[in-house]
């Protein structure tokens, strides 16, 4: 896709996702929205750090979690707004990330993995031990009444920027996506990029070559863990309830993997298909059957993909181009 | 609330208490530690053992920990396929670091469902007159319940390591940690090594399952919450040592039912962890540390 | 090699564009067939993770109700039909399963899913809509909303959290002597903090020394050391809040350790579970917890309790589920009990109207006589207190459907025993 | 301008270098020879950053590189190749070079075109010119050792290591390889380090020869003379 073209489509899918706000009244498909964007955001930003640079986090959930604990946080501490949540989250969740990253990211990969995955325990343990935050009891959230920016209303009945809370969190949860979705392509072309899939490829000859290896990883994972924990940032406010155990679910840290190898690592748009097959699959097998075997299919999906579609589903896809010729 | 009678059996649990971690992680200090294979499923093996001891406990009434020795071939022939799979289309084209890992993150899945679908959500347990049973010394009182599985874990844990270090197919399955290409010269082939070694990591499942069933009642989800902990055990026992997995698993162990019963119980996985990321971060190559190539 | 997995790439590229297919038809289905349709009764279940013991069990007990409704023509002359996912016990689930359930399955009534955690995600959605919302067991999911048209079956009271072991200290406070201190060990987990704030509460208010306060780690393999410590503070008494794995890990433990106190147990989730009484038998005697339902004679006389119960246990092997159902099955039927009654007796789809006549009536039902208050809670709490007494072997499941296993301590009204000293009973 | 100074490395209780000291001449043609595990590559992975953790010092152009990581070894003008060629297997041959170019040299050390062309430059110079836009995956035996070479040239290197650049090569393919390093060093003045075991190829090709056994320095005197000490013998041929 040229630049031009590709930005052109950004713009449009973003009024679109607002207007889908405004016209749409059935609900339902704001929440599906909102989950299957969730799952994409949090796709695209393991694949940052697992996909560009080859390491894989188990931790996703510790990095959401934080951000949404952050979230609850500032809420208790100055009743913060959604957005200074949101804001708060990503720059603890990222300072974190930096943080794991600078102990563990000189060690080989699956040391980073086994780290994030003790972070996810430790960061968990710390949240159920702290009560000013809830501690294992939990947390309630209940959404303002008619909140306002600049003496904008921004939901409400009437005359307001979002009818209610849930579109609101869509639009932000669209507008999310499609900034990580640019960062993304960004990094693919840049410098930056090129450098990550050097070390991925062979970290010692890309060292050799004059490639800064620890500080290209430490600015990917440090990114990736603030998108993260902007994802989570919004949690609190969709669950109006949350407690540590659904905020530092492993499931969270599962589909963070899985999408991104389901759909294939190379480029931005294998975690968005993943996203959206996985996503969308997962919502409709819930509901056509028993599920059990719904999980039963994400991971017979997952490994009958990591065995025989090594590319994921755009490898798949462009084979199918080939073929067709 | 000191006390040197607190003391002493929090140290005696303690030691119980490694020796069952050093069952559910010796195992993985062979595909891990010493393969390289990051096998996140191998709590899911353990469950899977875990649950033919249950049925075969609570339909028969045969002792748990028999039935997971007599199972232990059937779970080595699962890991010989199971390595075999992983080599053919990961290791050998280079993809374990990411679709490896996704792989047995399947399996955990695909396990824990099928589990859940045989045997519905419910805790089970396993009968054997020697849970109940207790010994007791002056202060010190030893519960069976944990001090079998204890001895049974110990026999394990010394014999993969007299077998590893003594035994001329183990001395190769420490070269293969270290580099094939020796293997190759010798004339030996790495890869048939690597499965028989994965398998018997396998096999340990069986038994580790035996144990657990013994110490705790078991769900099919119980097992992640082991994930973190068996990684943090043999990461600090310094990869693919036994004696360093069994010293760091007494460890966890000691430190687990200290702060337990001096500083309360909801903090200790935290310091567990804690630990984990410490000596990752300054001394990665393990408490007692394997000349190990743990730079990238 | 292409070609033999050529198939199988067809296939899951099949499966997936599937996917995306019947998301839409789904959307475009619910605008046709309008007609003489049944009412339609939606609800989230945990039918997967780690509350599906509970979930699956009140699932079974929920389909027998709509069976009898239907037996007897339904509601408003409708057959009535339920309308349930699966939220897996992840409460991130529920959110969306209540929209689904409300936009495209356009369902008449909601009633929640199994659990606090698993109610709380539900609030704000069906609040939105203004719907009559009961609840299956949920601890004090109304605190924050104060919503007029939530109502809970769960016994515990109008201020639930405190409520709920209101029952216990009634109970340990008629031993002789009266205990003067007391120690806490909670799970760390929603439902288990709640219990232990609100009985520290009751502590205070009685004027008990707290010698020990603290929390544990689910998934803890050994709970000796916690009971050492806690016998090192020598308590009178011991309240636990505990899950299932750790109420069981804790009952081994105290019958390994043993201890001093004279009365324990309190809110020990789980051994009201088949599989876990069968297992633990005689290490249950004299440990005194909360309970709902007990085959005790008085409480078989609640009307059908006895008829549901046999139905239930006769279906329960082949759902794989608890196979006794003390636990749940009746208050799941409970709680349709009451709203079905709601609506018939109002006579129309309102849901305003519902909600009044719900606050207004006493209802009469599997679990005897209901009456909510203000805040949709029980208006006075029901939890028993029960003392396990003269269990004789383990693994015989049919010993507990006999009375006088289970004795009721409080509330008065409803006792059939007298407690005695925990360590007289073992 | 490579200066080592007492500079010993030990892994666990086995010592794999042993004080070494050495220099090299900018300009010259050193030959690294010594048999299996003599610690030939252990030397180049101290002064080429892959290893750090050692004890003594290493200077280039005077200024002491002990504080530095490999890449900025790297960009202070010090290249290596691999043993075993070390590709990034996702790019095409050509993206293999960009990296060094992109990462090692500042533009200013770039002649007058884009790195692109550079890119191509060195592509002809080692007639990979038909691989160009290839995978590296689908490379020979001979093309892989080429690449090696060529991003080692990528990098714009005052000093240039080859480890056992030739190794399972034929014999016309080790004179291939030969006539770019010795075209390198005496075009562009680059200073080059041969590890190698075929001992026609580096007594051929050095000036100079230093033979390492055991971690130490055995013989350091011109091919001819190295060729006859029977020090070396006996730590090839053993008693």
């Amino acid at each position: 896709m040229r630049n031009n073209r590709f930005y052109l489509l950004i713009g449009v899918l973003f009024v679109l996702s607002y207007l889908a706000t405004a016209f749409v009244d059935n609900q339902y498909y704001f929440f599906a929205g909102f989950a299957i964007l969730q799952l994409m955001v949090m796709a695209l930003a393991w694949n940052i750090l697992g996909g560009y640079a080859g390491y894989v986090n188990f931790g996703s959930a510790a990095f959401f979690g934080l951000g949404a604990y952050s979230a609850i946080f500032v809420l208790q501490l100055f009743d913060a707004t959604l957005f200074t949540q949101i804001i708060v989250a990503g720059c603890f969740s990222g300072l974190v990330g930096f943080g794991t990253g600078y102990l563990t990211l000189r060690l080989r990969g699956v040391y980073f993995a086994i780290a994030t995955l003790a972070l996810l325990v430790v960061s968990e343990t710390l949240i159920v031990n702290w009560d000013y935050v809830g501690g294992a009891a939990g947390a309630y959230v209940l959404p303002k009444r008619n909140p306002e920016i600049l003496g904008v209303l921004v939901v409400g009945k009437s005359g307001a920027l979002f009818g209610n809370y849930k579109e609101l969190l869509f639009f932000l949860m669209c507008t999310i996506a499609l900034i990580t979705i640019v960062i993304c392509r960004f990094i693919e072309n840049s410098k930056f990029g090129r450098g990550l899939a050097a070390l991925r490829d062979n970290e010692e000859a890309a060292e050799s070559m004059g490639v800064p290896t620890l500080k290209l990883k430490l600015i990917a994972t440090s990114l990736s863990a603030s998108i993260m924990g902007i994802t989570g940032g919004t949690f609190p406010y969709y669950m109006t309830f949350i407690d540590p155990i659904s905020a530092f679910n492993l499931d969270i840290s599962v589909n963070a993997l899985a999408m991104p190898l389901i759909g294939g690592t190379g480029s931005w748009l294998g975690p968005v298909l993943g996203a959206l097959v996985l996503g969308t699959l997962q919502q409709v097998v819930t509901v056509t059957i028993s599920s059990s075997i719904n999980l039963l299919v994400v991971g017979l999906f997952l490994v009958a993909f990591v065995i025989f579609a090594p590319g994921g589903f755009l490898g798949l896809i462009q084979k199918y181009w080939k073929r067709g010729g | 609330m000191f006390s040197f009678e607190l003391l002493i059996n929090a140290i005696v649990i303690g030691i119980l208490l490694g020796g069952f971690y050093a069952a559910l992680s010796i195992g993985l200090s062979i595909s891990f530690g010493l393969l390289d294979i990051v096998n996140i499923a191998h709590p899911a093996f353990i469950i899977l053992g875990a649950f033919i001891c249950f049925i075969f406990n609570s339909h028969y009434g045969i002792d748990p920990i028999l039935m997971g020795i007599i199972f232990s071939p059937v779970f080595f022939l699962l890991g010989l396929l199971i390595y075999r799979i992983y080599y053919e289309r990961f290791e050998k084209t280079g993809a374990e670091a990411l679709r490896g890992l996704a792989f047995f993150f399947g399996l955990m899945f695909i396990i824990e469902v099928i589990l859940i679908m045989s045997f519905g959500v419910d805790f089970q347990m396993v009968q054997a007159g020697y849970i109940d049973f207790k010994a007791t010394f002056g202060v010190v009182d030893i519960p069976f319940r944990m001090f079998v599985p204890f001895v049974f874990a110990m026999l394990m844990a010394i014999g993969l390591q007299w077998f590893s270090s003594r035994t001329f197919f183990g001395r190769a399955m420490q070269a293969v940690a270290q580099d094939s290409l020796a293997l190759r010269l010798m004339g030996i082939d790495p890869v048939k090594i690597k499965t028989i070694a994965f398998g018997i990591s396998i096999a340990t499942c069986s038994i580790a399952g035996a144990l657990l069933v013994i110490v705790i009642p078991i769900e099919p989800s119980v097992g992640r919450l082991y994930i973190g902990q068996v990684f943090a055990i043999v990461v600090l026992g310094g990869l693919g040592s036994q004696s360093g997995t069994l010293i760091a698993a007494m460890l966890l162990g000691l430190v687990e039912s200290l702060i337990t019963t001096f500083f309360g119980p909801s903090w200790s996985p935290a310091v567990a962890f804690g630990a984990l990321i410490l000596v990752l971060a300054f001394k990665p190559t393990g408490i007692l540390g394997r000349v190990g190539d743990t730079r990238g | 090699m292409l070609g033999k997995f050529g198939k199988l790439r067809r296939n899951i590229a099949l499966v997936s564009v599937l996917g995306f297919t019947l998301i839409l038809a789904q959307g475009l289905m619910t605008t046709a067939t309008r007609a003489a349709e049944p009412i339609k009764i939606g609800f989230s279940m945990a039918l997967t993770g780690a509350l599906a013991g509970g979930g699956k069990q009140s699932l079974v007990s929920m389909e027998m109700w709509a069976e009898d409704v239907n037996k007897k023509g339904g509601l408003l002359g409708r057959p009535v039909e339920l309308v349930y996912y699966d939220d897996q016990t992840n409460p991130k689930n529920v959110p969306g399963i209540y929209a689904k359930l409300l936009d495209i399955d356009k369902v008449d009534f909601v009633v929640s899913g199994y659990g606090t955690n698993l109610i709380a995600p539900a609030m704000p959605v069906v609040i939105q809509r203004d719907l009559v919302f009961m609840g299956l067991f949920g601890m004090n999911n109304n605190k924050k909303w104060k919503y007029d048209k939530y109502f809970q079956i769960l016994p515990s009271g109008p201020n639930p959290a405190v409520d709920f072991s209101r029952a216990w200290f009634d109970t340990v406070m008629a031993l002789d002597p009266k205990p003067k201190s007391i120690a806490f060990i909670a799970a760390d987990a929603e439902f288990a903090r709640n219990l232990k704030e609100g009985a520290v509460t009751n502590a205070k208010r009685i004027g008990l020394k707290i010698t020990y306060n603290k929390n544990y780690k689910p998934g803890t393999p050994d709970y000796t050391p916690i009971i050492r410590a806690i016998n090192a503070t020598n308590p009178d008494v011991i309240y636990v809040a505990s899950y299932p794995n750790g109420s069981v890990g804790i009952v081994r433990a105290v019958s390994e350790v043993g201890t001093k106190a004279r009365g324990f147990g309190g809110g020990m989730v789980g051994l009201q579970f088949s599989g876990i009484m069968k297992g633990l038998g005689p290490k249950l005697n004299g440990i005194l917890n909360y309970d709902f339902y007990v085959p005790e004679p008085n409480m078989n006389l609640y009307p059908g309790v006895v008829d549901l119960l046999a139905r239930y246990q006769k279906i329960a092997p082949s759902r794989k589920v608890d196979p006794l159902g003390y636990y749940l099955a009746p208050w799941s039927y409970a709680y349709l009990q009451v709203l079905g009654d709601a609506v018939n007796a109002v006579g129309k789809i309102d849901h305003a109207a519902i909600a009044k006549y719900i606050h207004a009536t006493e209802f009469s039902t599997v679990v005897g006589k209901v009456k909510f208050g203000k805040n949709g809670e029980w208006a006075n709490g029901r939890t028993l207190t029960v003392q396990w007494q003269n269990i004789k072997k383990q693994n015989d499941l049919q010993q507990f459907t006999k009375p006088g296993i289970r004795k009721i301590m409080e509330p008065a009204a409803f006792a059939t025993g007298t407690v005695k000293p925990f360590n007289a009973l073992r | 301008m490579l200066k080592i100074q007492n500079l010993t490395k030990n892994f666990g209780g086995f010592k794999a270098l042993d004080d070494i000291n050495l220099e090299v001449e900018p300009g010259e043609r050193l030959g690294l020879i010594g048999p299996n595990g003599s610690g030939k590559t252990t030397l180049i992975n101290c002064v080429s950053g892959s290893i750090q953790d050692y004890d003594g010092e290493v200077y280039f152009n005077q200024d002491n590189l002990n504080s530095l990581v490999a890449h900025k070894r790297t960009r202070k003008g010090i290249s290596r190749s691999f043993q075993i060629p070390k590709p990034f297997n996702s790019m095409t041959v050509k993206q293999n070079l960009l990296i060094p170019l992109e990462f090692a040299v500042e533009s200013k050390n770039l002649g007058s075109g884009s790195i692109e062309d550079e890119a191509d430059n060195i592509i002809e110079e080692l007639g990979l010119g038909d691989k160009s836009d290839q995978l590296t995956l689908g490379l020979t035996q001979i093309e892989m050792r080429k690449l090696e070479l060529a991003r080692a040239m990528a990098v714009k290197p005052q000093l240039l290591i080859s480890d056992e650049a030739m190794a399972g090569l034929s014999s016309s393919e080790v004179d291939d390889i030969l006539e770019i390093l010795i075209s390198l060093n005496e075009k562009s003045k680059i200073t080059i380090i041969m590890i190698e075991h075929i001992m026609r190829a580096v007594m051929g090709f050095s000036e100079r020869v230093v033979c390492l056994d055991a971690g130490k320095i055995i013989a350091n005197a011109a091919p001819s003379e190295v060729i006859k000490n029977p020090a070396v013998e006996k730590a090839y041929l053993g008693e």
